[in-house]
């Protein structure tokens, strides 16, 4: 049963986010929505020769979207720009480890998807 | 109201949905489709199909008769003077568009004013945005807490500017039926253009354009038995006549020169292209059946469920409902939170048991943030929907706070 | 080519008009539908009915699946680079309408030339003559006696000042088929837009919007086997995304505050309110059959059609095609007249051998009179006509003459 | 069988219109198209005292659109505008007594809907 999703991993990210919040001075900002229920998530990146020292969320939205966003910011923080580039939807569904239903891969990929676009603007500049 | 009955007659109720019998509660934002709508679909494509309007040929005049005889139909229905003032169009939104572009952007200018309340839906919202790079204003009317209209607030706010009044007849979200009636009066003694969106009305209730007095009258076939990509903007035939096209092409011409035209009379000329035969056929077919079964039950039969429901949620520590009130203030639609849980885990988690809701800002992110919510669950009855079902529903919400540990 | 098989796929040809076999010769205005069209249409209805991308439920899911795999589907059926450049319209009306409201008005300004042929559809010159009150000129390229375009003369007509070439891809008048690759080169050389009304084209031959490399193609569903009311406007992604939106209102926006909104990415930000998934299924089975059979097959057979045909014609003294040549340039379509008698009459005693022919304007009022006609009757071959109903389109013919004592 | 509309007068009258041609400084002039055949008949009036006095058309179209206004001419002429008001269509159609298809009343109709538009802006005036 697909309810398996809401591990109490998930329930316990989205009741009390670990990266929740602002960054000072972030080198690269990025915003987007899931147009068909208007979560958004907002992410912020503070980069140390290209590797990024801290980075963290802001968004409303359901526990699948906000608790994924968290874990994301897990993996890759303390990470290079190369490295986190690379990775794709489906290495970052794997690393997170969690069932998420088809119906749900909007909302698990929402702050990866702003991810990608706050890395995209730090590399344009 | 043979409820078992009409049951019989939705193919789509036989369907599972993760082993358990659909429980369908989105009709505010598609209905589903009786058999003989779907028959008479099949029907149009396997005997009559054609162009309707542009040839001399049996075929093409069926498809003709049927196309303006479904006009004809649809006048009735809403009780318009002229059958040339149905405009056959994709949906609301279509229909809102239409006023925006071919009425309000060749009629008003900087300093203009239009009216609006706080509870539209984005149909009747976005639209009318684009006449702010004119300098035309827009001016939104408020609410009370229990969602109804502050109707003691219209006159201070409409001015001798104010030269379109646009109201919901009945809001998505909280189920409220405004007064359009007495809205319309103030419009136009104010010398206002009137419309009014009724996307949620003209499905539930009897909706009658001559005693609401409105000028535009928008709604969508999908939303009641219809398919999908027709719907009606019901207008004045004096101010169709005045208004410019909107869509150009073929069809909406009586002659087209390189470098003018002439315009068809109206409707027409707002219909450019091939037109939507079978979904003409389909609204008709649709009004038959609700005419059948007749508008004042099915308002009767959704108010009962809805008390039926408000009452289960009463019962339910941790639902919150968007706008309090009755199941007379509801009509069939409830929004509610469940405390710390978003919209879309309470119908993730419904969905395990066959239950259908809608979750998200339902296309009125001014009016949700009225009341401070980003999103909203939201439940909404039809003729269709059974007791029974409710208490699935019920059932569902209980897990979701199993769930999330409350 | 089966064609028998294929005829057997299509209810309508069962039908007697006038206690004779249906003879459906006028596919060019719109097409007949297969069963499986029409089984999908029931399907989706009777298994699959939500509205899109608007909440967390299993249908919702579905829904939304069935729309964007169709999206995906036609955008490899015309060799789009992606998905998201395919967006769902009514019709190639609406689609032309797009690109002239939304791109045209918003970025064309006095002085500046549109570029057009004679033998455009109203569909592609009615649009663009409301760019003339902003001061832009329309131009038109003419065509030779055979029904080719002039190609030599576009260079001449091309200036600094034209920002849009839009052209016909094949004429639904004389079947003519334009080098379309050839003219999108000189127009994007020129620095101009490319626009390809692709209405008839797409129906009926391989289409490769790589290969053409325009910017825009427009084309209805409802000429290719697929229901009414869904089109296609293809638009090349850095365009789509840089141009403003036409329709407002729900669903294509990702936020809405009461006095501005954020637009959503293309191409769903042209597809304001309900969208039309009946339709998209519809096309997405339109495209699987036409693919099964395969679209060179389709053309190839046609093009024999036209050959019996011509013959045939060539035999009745009277018969005087619009613009004369062999069946590599009518591809399936033929326009005519017979002396002295009016397209209407030749289209109703057709009728009563069961033939359905289009008669009158064609709704391309300009190249009829660049021929000098007011109206013409037109016979239109598809993948489903079979050689004999060209024989009974011939004996209707004779009974024309003698009606008119010719 | 209906191609029987199609009768000795109704082609005699395509070929040869009686009523054909332009009148001279008229009091009344109307035009009107058939939109989907582009067809379109011109009907102008010269009045003398409210009576037609003379009355003719000029038009594009079928047999049927032609013939019909013509014979609808020859049934107005010398008649009064008020009796010429009163005529419905069904009474036109009666009259002329060519059993028009209903797929071509439209064709039949053209040349009567032109004329009662000229009465109108006659009365109008
Ligand atoms: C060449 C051409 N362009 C445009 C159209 C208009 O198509 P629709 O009526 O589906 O908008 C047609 C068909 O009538 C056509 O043949
Ligand atoms: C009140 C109201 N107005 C307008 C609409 C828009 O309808 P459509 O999507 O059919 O254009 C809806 C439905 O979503 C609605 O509930």
């Amino acid at each position: 049963m697909s309810l398996e999703m809401y591990q109490e991993q998930i329930i316990e990210r989205y009741r009390n986010p670990v990266n929740i919040g602002t960054v000072e001075n972030p080198d690269a900002t990025a915003k987007d929505y899931n147009p068909s229920c208007g979560d958004d998530v907002e992410i912020q990146i503070k980069f140390d020769n290209d590797v990024i020292r801290d980075i963290k969320f802001q968004g409303h939205g359901c526990a699948i979207s906000q608790s994924s966003t968290d874990l994301l910011m897990d993996l890759v923080k303390k990470k290079n720009v190369k490295e986190t580039q690379n990775i794709t939807k489906e290495m970052f569904l794997e690393k997170v480890g969690i069932p998420f239903s088809p119906l749900r891969l909007k909302c698990a990929l929402l702050g990866f998807k702003v991810f990608k676009l706050a890395l995209y603007s730090y590399l344009g500049k | 109201m043979d409820v078992e009955k009409i049951r019989g007659d939705f193919p789509i109720l036989k369907r599972k949905i993760n082993n358990k019998p659909l429980v369908f509660l989105d009709s505010a934002s598609t209905s589903q489709k009786p058999q003989q709508v779907i028959d008479a679909i099949k029907n149009y494509y396997e005997n009559h199909n054609a162009n309707p309007h542009r040839s001399i040929y049996t075929l093409c005049d069926e498809a003709t008769q049927i196309y303006e005889k479904s006009r004809g139909k649809v006048s009735k229905f809403i009780n318009a003077k002229k059958d040339e003032e149905i405009v056959f169009v994709r949906n609301t939104n279509e229909a809102m568009n239409i006023v925006a572009y071919s009425y309000a952007m060749n009629n008003l200018k900087e300093g203009d004013e239009i009216l609006l309340t706080i509870m539209e839906h984005h149909a009747n919202i976005v639209p009318w945005q684009m006449l702010q790079k004119k300098g035309v204003k827009l001016k939104f009317i408020d609410i009370n807490d229990d969602g109804t209209l502050k109707m003691d607030t219209i006159n201070d706010m409409i001015t001798k500017n104010t030269k379109i009044v646009s109201v919901v007849h009945k809001s998505n979200v909280l189920g409220t039926i405004n007064h359009v009636k007495e809205i319309g009066k103030i419009a136009h003694d104010n010398g206002s253009l009137f419309v009014v969106d009724g996307a949620q009305s003209v499905p539930h209730m009897p909706v009658d354009v001559k005693d609401i007095d409105c000028d535009f009258l928008a709604f969508s076939g999908h939303k009641m038995l219809a398919p999908m990509n027709i719907g009606v903007l019901y207008g004045k035939k004096e101010i169709l006549e005045k208004m410019e096209p909107f869509m150009r092409g073929s069809d909406m011409i009586k002659e087209v020169q390189l470098t003018e035209s002439v315009w068809n009379d109206s409707p027409w000329k707002f219909e450019a292209g091939t037109p939507n035969v079978e979904g003409a056929i389909g609204l008709s077919e649709a009004i038959d059946y609700l005419k059948g079964v007749g508008l004042d039950n099915i308002s009767g039969y959704e108010e009962k469920l809805t008390e039926y429901a408000l009452e289960k949620l009463n019962g339910i520590s941790g639902v919150k409902l968007v706008s309090p009130g009755n199941a007379k203030l509801r009509n069939g639609v409830i929004s509610f939170n469940i405390g710390g849980v978003h919209s879309h885990d309470i119908a993730y988690i419904l969905d395990e048991f066959g239950v259908a809701i809608r979750s998200g800002h339902m296309c009125a992110q001014p009016l949700l943030r009225r009341f401070g919510f980003q999103s909203v669950a939201r439940a909404s009855f039809y003729l269709y929907n059974a007791k029974e079902e409710i208490d699935t529903f019920v059932e569902g919400l209980e897990k979701v706070k199993k769930v999330f540990g409350k």
